[in-house]
């Protein structure tokens, strides 16, 4: 009996949410890890049977606090598709914006907890407080903070006056300077680079060969963005996706920064062409039919593939999130590390167990 | 003794050490909560500090409903955690299973399993709620 | 010995938590500034504590909390062993005893948070203590004295001659204490990966009397450093300025890990050390 | 009282022999039981008289036995019997240093012959008498709870193991006994021979191919150390006329003599099993634990420690001294890096003693007042907690089958007393206010004039906590199973010895200054040590422990009222679980985990071997440059 055996979680102070991961160490290497599911499981794909299409909106939301906005706009857009409707393009545009907004809170957020994983208070709380400049945003256009709501199905539930453009312009300005000065800290200084640098390496063809998606994807050289595919006001826009080499946590912490920028330059853009007009196409239709529909999230590729029948309650609803096609590649990276970088690489694809879990 | 009682008191109301323990939810309010300790709340001008153990905490946050697995979980948690202490209900979910209270694998709200002393509605609540919340519950102290 | 002279380290006894609980409160108030936050009232600690005795004792076994008091005491009696003016290598055992049973405390439990707590906690004493031998070994090459009280009366600025052990100390001090970088035993943080380390299976009065052995320390190690200028002024500004420097270090650093500290941290600082003593003889 | 000194000091050394042929002749076990209980309680009986008496000395001029005829004939007759085991097992090493010690040894009788006698041959130094005390108690301990012990190891009594082994544990107090009281150099040199040889077959009682391979490592490496000490004596002898230890220490030595002094202590020095001859001590601890505990704590090995901290005025402020403090302090350090990496009890008491032995040779090295003093010191409390420590885990081992730190770990639970008192014994060898840390204390305080070996020292003593407080902690794992007080039967011998051994590690403290080390009852070399050594301190560290009793008696009876409903699992992040009283959590697909923690050994980087090999070849370079040192400068 010479190793050592450490539950991590279901309630563990690095995770927010409870899973848990059994991990086998050995002088504090891990030399085998386990995870364990089922703490967040709420069997929700299953609520169709109980709610309408409609309502299942309000569910598709709430799969995951942190990539609400899109969940919301993957799911509106999969019954758009099968009613045969397109929502205005002003909705298209406002929706690409909200998603943005949603994508910088959700990457603000896991940079705090990406700083606070290395032990690194005071930058965990200078990111928070960044952070909070966003969920203002949110806020003042929307009216609530994390699950914003604003998708229905045709188009959104909210317009954007100019005033409030021109709010979300300088807020935007005011988080680009208080990035571009952590920047030193986050990616530049000694010991945060000798926590991150070539800690949990996930090499090109294996990103590739276990499915990766999103950021971690990307952090591994590979230039795939779901975004890019076009949908909604996406193909509007001209963007490139943000790819960074190394492949280790520091690769992973810097796409996610300059994904911070690029969902900026967006967001203005995106307010720049921002036409007028309606904000949502009526329908009176059911759903009917099969669909499959992709979107990016903050965490990388989401499918949502639905099946309905014609009838008020959709007959299948089966979501792929990203966390999802990730986990293979955070079981592939645990074994050989350290115990104290554990959580930081953990952290470092940004794992959302209650999208996982449903 | 009296002035010991009242310094105990005292003590106890403004030293809180809390944790959070998020059940089957969407993660909402454990970002919230999240939020509430960084600057723009700030939590710990009123002496809340998170630990994320539960033997060294006073309040408990919880936040989602609770399914059959993480019920054990939960009831194991509340054992640990040495009395006089405050349970805070926080969020929709946690107080009566919210959106997710039909969903096969749901039990219902937090309040199935363990006795919870303040109730923070919200989807999510925003973090002046959750401070709110728990500031509400202090008057547990008193006695 | 003289026996009339024992109010000193009663006095220190009772002193030091109370200066060890503000430099504690202080430091959660400066820390919150610096991180854009109100902070904490500076009294903050000693509501915790207050609040922590007040709690329901919960123990994993009964040997558990008996190291706690063992450590309580063991940090009480160094304090007062320092106050009473009393031979430094000896101290440097007294500490050896302190750390001695927060080990056996945290590893008394099949916790394996704790458990690794007290495997990190020992990797740091295995770092820090030659240094205080050191240290130790240097203030009596300059002084020809082992106990504290003549090395005070003899009065100086040590620090002039010794400013490489002086950044050792300093070092020591940032371990000892538990600050960023090296705060992987029992970080005050949360989101660690060891809960809290050695702390984790304490609760309770049990933890409150590890906390209080831990302010304990604190005034301890800072009267070491006082002794690096001993002249009443001179030691204050000595002690702020180490305090402060404390302060930033915390807010500067992520946590590195303990490897990392056995290989860049282990021998150089034992190394500089001896540079200092070598420098000090010739 | 002088006059009956000699007869005690004759009965010492002849008894325990005589017990042995007694027991030998013997069938069954009680009677050989009662022969070992026997000798161990008239040992201790005797100790304090031999320690406290006064110094004495034996003189064989005008005796009607031939004293000195008789051990030389016997070391011949010794060797000449070890030899011829030695070629029958093949042992190239140990057949060749045992034919040179016996060519120089005729050398000596064809050249010198007659001239070799010289009285007093037996004398009591203080040192000796110290070591005496030592000797005689702890082994007397350690034969009175053998039997029990040694009645589990072997199933069969009657396979000849069982009377071999009594044989030559009773054999080994006499010996002891006859090395520390020994003046006369040849009379030193046969007991030390003798010692090797019970050591030797002692190691080698269970005749597996490890304890052979083990006791044969063993033999080459002592007897390459007899090789050094013969050759040692006929230098000294030679250039300096001296057959006497008396004699060598009445002044500092220089020149050939102090080469010869060097050789006596390289002698001490593999002996006590310093780097490069760590191997040998290692590997014993294959033998029965009463073995690992006479070898370690009492008896060989102090041996080593006793020869060069005797011979100490003799090479005082020399290159030779540097060199062994050099050669002591790197046994501390390099010792205690190497033990870390260790999973097995027994083997890192083995290590443990080998740093404890360094210490000791650093402050022999020293040679002041205080460093003196604290080598006394660290001889008496680390033979005292060692032989508990060999003795609680040998018992451990025998009820749990284990005595890797991972076996041992929650031994509390089924064992409470033994699991007590091995975490006392550890604790005495770490902690103040405890006899071993005031040795330390002295130690590094007396090497404070040393840049190099203090750093050595100060690296080292920080890897002790890391052995002892870790292991302490993992032996009161978890709680007291009910009735494990009734499941833990130990024979009343094996208690009755654990308890005293214990009960001599703490009460010993008291009386350091006015006892054990006080100039009235020893007068010490290098100008005897006065209160001022202590001055201050010790009477602090006393008021220490008396508080410190006071709190945890306190705490003790405070802590025993707490209720069982106060008692909680420890937490394992919500997923806390116990089945069949073992904590522990529910880990993936629902599969119960007990908590399983293992401590830290680094054993990639402080357990590689190639630190053994570097530091080996370190040390061979030092006692080279130290030879060179002394030839050039004579």
């Amino acid at each position: 009996m010479t190793v050592s055996v450490i539950p991590v979680g279901p309630q563990h102070p690095v995770f927010l949410e409870p899973f848990q991961l059994k991990l086998v160490v050995e002088d504090e290497v891990v030399s085998e890890a386990l995870p364990r599911f089922g703490y967040v499981h709420r069997g929700l794909e299953a609520l169709v049977v109980s709610k309408d299409f409609r309502q299942m909106t309000r569910v598709a939301e709430r799969i995951c606090g942190i990539c609400s906005a899109i969940h919301g706009m993957t799911y509106c857009r999969a019954i758009e598709k099968l009613l045969g409707i397109t929502p205005p393009p002003r909705a298209q545009m406002l929706r690409l914006v909200w998603s943005e907004l949603h994508r910088m809170h959700s990457h603000l957020l896991w940079l705090g907890l990406f700083a606070e994983a290395m032990g690194f208070e005071s930058l965990f709380m200078q990111i928070f407080r960044i952070r909070e400049t966003v969920m203002d945003i949110l806020e003042q256009t929307t009216g609530n903070r994390v699950i914003i709501s604003v998708n229905v199905i045709g188009g959104v539930r909210r317009d954007l006056d100019a005033e409030g453009a021109d709010g979300i312009r300088r807020a935007l300005k005011k988080v680009a300077g208080d990035l571009e000065r952590i920047r030193p800290v986050l990616v530049d200084d000694y010991s945060v680079r000798k926590r991150t640098e070539e800690k949990g390496i996930l090499a090109k063809e294996r990103a590739y060969e276990l499915g990766a998606v999103g950021p971690v994807l990307r952090a591994s050289g590979i230039s795939q963005d779901i975004r890019r595919t076009g949908y909604g006001a996406y193909g509007e826009l001209d963007f490139e996706p943000v790819v960074e080499s190394g492949g280790d946590c520091q690769a992973r912490c810097k796409v996610r920064y300059r994904e911070l920028f690029q969902s900026m330059d967006l967001i203005r853009s995106g307010l720049d062409r921002l036409s007028d007009g309606e904000i949502q196409t009526k329908s009176k239709e059911k759903p009917e039919g099969e669909i499959l529909v992709r979107s990016e999230q903050p965490r990388g590729e989401v499918v949502y593939y639905i099946r309905a029948d014609g009838s008020k309650h959709l007959q299948r609803l089966r979501i792929r999130t990203p966390t999802f096609a990730n986990m293979a590649a955070l079981m592939d990276l645990l074994p050989g590390l350290d115990l104290a970088d554990v959580p930081l690489v953990t952290l470092s694809l940004d794992p959302c167990i209650a999208c996982t879990e449903r | 003794m009296g002035m010991m009682k009242h310094l105990m008191v005292r003590s106890r109301r403004r030293s809180l050490w809390m944790m959070h323990f998020c059940l089957g939810g969407c993660n909402g309010c454990s970002i919230e909560i999240m939020a509430a300790l960084t600057p723009m709340y700030d939590l710990e001008r009123f002496g809340i500090l998170n630990t994320g153990n539960p033997k060294h905490t006073d309040v408990l946050l919880v936040g989602g409903s609770v399914n059959h697995r993480n019920r054990r979980t939960l009831k194991n948690l509340i054992d640990q955690i040495p009395a006089p202490r405050l349970i805070v209900a926080v969020g929709t979910c946690a107080l009566t299973g919210g959106i997710f209270n039909e969903a096969y694998n749901i039990i219902g709200g937090a309040n199935r399993v363990v006795d919870v002393d303040v109730y923070v509605p919200g989807c999510p609540p925003k973090p002046e709620a959750v401070i709110d919340g728990i500031l509400s519950g202090l008057d547990k102290f008193e006695q | 010995m003289n026996l009339a002279k024992l109010w000193v380290p009663a006095a220190a006894v009772i002193a030091a938590p109370v200066f060890g609980g503000l430099i504690a409160g202080i430091d959660r108030k400066i820390s919150a500034r610096l991180q854009g936050r109100y902070g904490p009232p500076i009294l903050q600690p000693f509501y915790d504590l207050y609040k922590l005795f007040g709690k329901d004792p919960l123990a994993v076994n009964r040997w558990q909390p008996f190291f706690a008091a063992m450590y309580l005491f063991g940090a009480a009696a160094s304090v007062a062993w320092l106050a009473l003016g009393g031979d430094l290598l000896v101290l440097f055992f007294l500490t050896t005893f302190t750390v001695g049973f927060l080990v056996l405390g945290a590893s008394c439990v099949p916790s394996p948070f704790s458990r690794a707590g007290a495997g990190r906690e020992l990797l740091q004493a295995l770092v820090y203590e030659p240094v205080l031998i050191l240290v130790f070994a240097a203030i009596f090459q300059q002084t020809g004295r082992w106990d504290a009280a003549g090395v005070w009366r003899q009065g100086g600025v040590l620090l002039a001659q010794t400013p490489l052990l002086y950044l050792c100390l300093f070092l020591v001090l940032v371990i000892k204490l538990r600050k960023s970088p090296f705060d992987f035993s029992a970080s005050p943080h949360a989101h660690q990966e060891l809960v809290r380390g050695v702390l984790t299976e304490y609760s309770g009065p049990f933890l409150a009397m590890v906390e209080l052995g831990h302010w304990y320390e604190t005034a301890l190690l800072l009267m070491i450093c006082a002794l690096f200028w001993s002249s009443v002024p001179g030691s204050a500004i000595l002690v702020a300025a180490t305090v402060a420097g404390l302060i930033f270090v915390d807010n500067l650093f992520p946590r590195l890990t303990w490897r990392w500290m056995m290989a860049r941290i282990w021998l150089p600082l034992p190394g500089l050390a001896l540079l200092n003593l070598i420098w000090l003889m010739v | 009282m002088v006059s009956t000194m000699p007869y005690l000091v004759l009965t010492s050394i002849l008894l325990p022999p005589f017990a042995a042929l007694i027991s030998a002749g013997l069938s069954g076990r009680r009677p050989r039981a009662s022969v070992s209980i026997f000798t161990g309680a008239v040992l201790i009986a005797l100790a304090p008289f031999l320690a406290f008496a006064g110094s004495f000395s034996f003189s064989t001029e005008g005796r009607p036995i031939p004293w000195n005829l008789l051990i030389h004939w016997a070391d011949f007759l010794l060797l000449a019997v070890v030899l011829i085991v030695a070629v029958r097992l093949k042992s190239i090493l140990g057949s060749v240093f045992i034919a040179i010690q016996l060519l120089v040894l005729l050398g000596l009788e064809i050249f010198w012959g007659e001239a070799l006698a010289s009285d007093p041959v037996l004398a009591s130094s203080a040192v000796a008498r110290v070591t005496a005390l030592v000797v005689n108690i702890v082994g007397g301990l350690i034969l009175i709870y053998s039997p029990g012990y040694i009645h589990r190891h072997f199933a069969d009594p009657d396979t000849g193991k069982e009377r071999f082994f009594f044989f030559f544990l009773l054999l080994f107090p006499g010996a002891m006994n006859g090395l520390v009281f020994s003046n006369h150099l040849l009379w030193l040199l046969f007991f030390w021979e003798v010692t090797t040889v019970c050591s030797f077959a002692l190691i080698a009682v269970d005749r597996t191919e490890e304890a052979v391979a083990s006791a044969l490592k063993a033999l080459w490496m002592t007897m390459l150390g007899g090789v050094a000490l013969v050759s040692g004596i006929v230098l000294v002898h030679h250039y300096g006329g001296f057959l006497r230890l008396d004699q060598i220490t009445a002044a500092p030595a220089s020149g050939p003599v102090l080469l010869g002094v060097g050789l006596l202590c390289f002698a001490g020095l593999t002996k006590a099993a310093q780097v490069p001859f760590q191997g040998w001590l290692i590997d014993a601890m294959v033998a029965p634990a009463p073995v690992s505990a006479l070898l370690h704590s009492s008896t060989m090995v102090k041996a080593g420690v006793y020869l060069i901290l005797i011979l100490s005025p003799a090479f005082a402020g020399t290159f030779l001294a540097s060199g062994l403090a050099l050669i002591g302090a790197m046994s501390f350090l390099a010792m205690g890096v190497v033990a870390v990496s260790q999973r097995h009890g027994k083997r890192i008491l083995a290590y443990s003693t080998v740093l404890n032995l360094g210490m000791i040779i650093v402050c022999a090295a020293l040679g002041t007042a205080a460093a003196t003093a604290a080598a006394i010191l660290l001889i008496v409390f680390h033979a005292v907690s060692k032989a508990l420590l060999f003795l609680t885990v040998g018992t451990a081992a025998q009820a749990t089958g284990s005595s890797e730190l991972d076996g041992l770990r929650g031994l509390f639970r089924t064992m409470p007393l033994t699991s007590v008192l091995m975490a006392l014994g550890l604790l005495t060898l770490l902690l103040p206010p405890f006899g071993l840390m005031i040795g330390k204390w002295l130690a590094l305080q007396s090497a404070a004039g040393r840049p190099l070996v203090i750093a050595l020292l100060a690296v080292g003593t920080a890897f002790h906590l890391m052995l002892y407080a870790r292991w302490a902690g993992d032996l009161l794992w978890g709680r007291a199973a009910e009735k494990a007080g009734q499941a833990e039967k130990l024979p009343p011998g094996a208690r009755l010895s654990m308890m005293a051994l214990a009960a001599l590690a703490v009460g010993l403290v008291p009386l350091v200054p006015t006892f054990l080390v006080h100039p009235s009852f020893f007068g010490f070399p290098g100008g005897g040590v006065d209160a001022s050594v202590f001055a201050g301190a010790y009477p602090g560290i006393l008021i220490f422990g008396a508080l410190l009793c006071a709190a945890a008696g306190f705490a003790a009876v405070v802590l025993r009222r707490l209720p069982p409903a106060v008692f909680r699992t420890p937490y394992c992040c919500g997923a806390e679980a116990k089945v069949d009283g073992q904590a522990g959590f529910k880990g993936p697909m629902n599969v119960f985990e007990p908590a399983r923690f293992s401590d830290y050994h680094l054993a990639g980087s402080f357990g590689n071997q190639k630190i053994v090999f570097w530091l080996n070849a370190a040390a061979v370079i030092v006692m080279v440059v130290v030879a060179a040192g002394i030839s050039a400068t004579g």
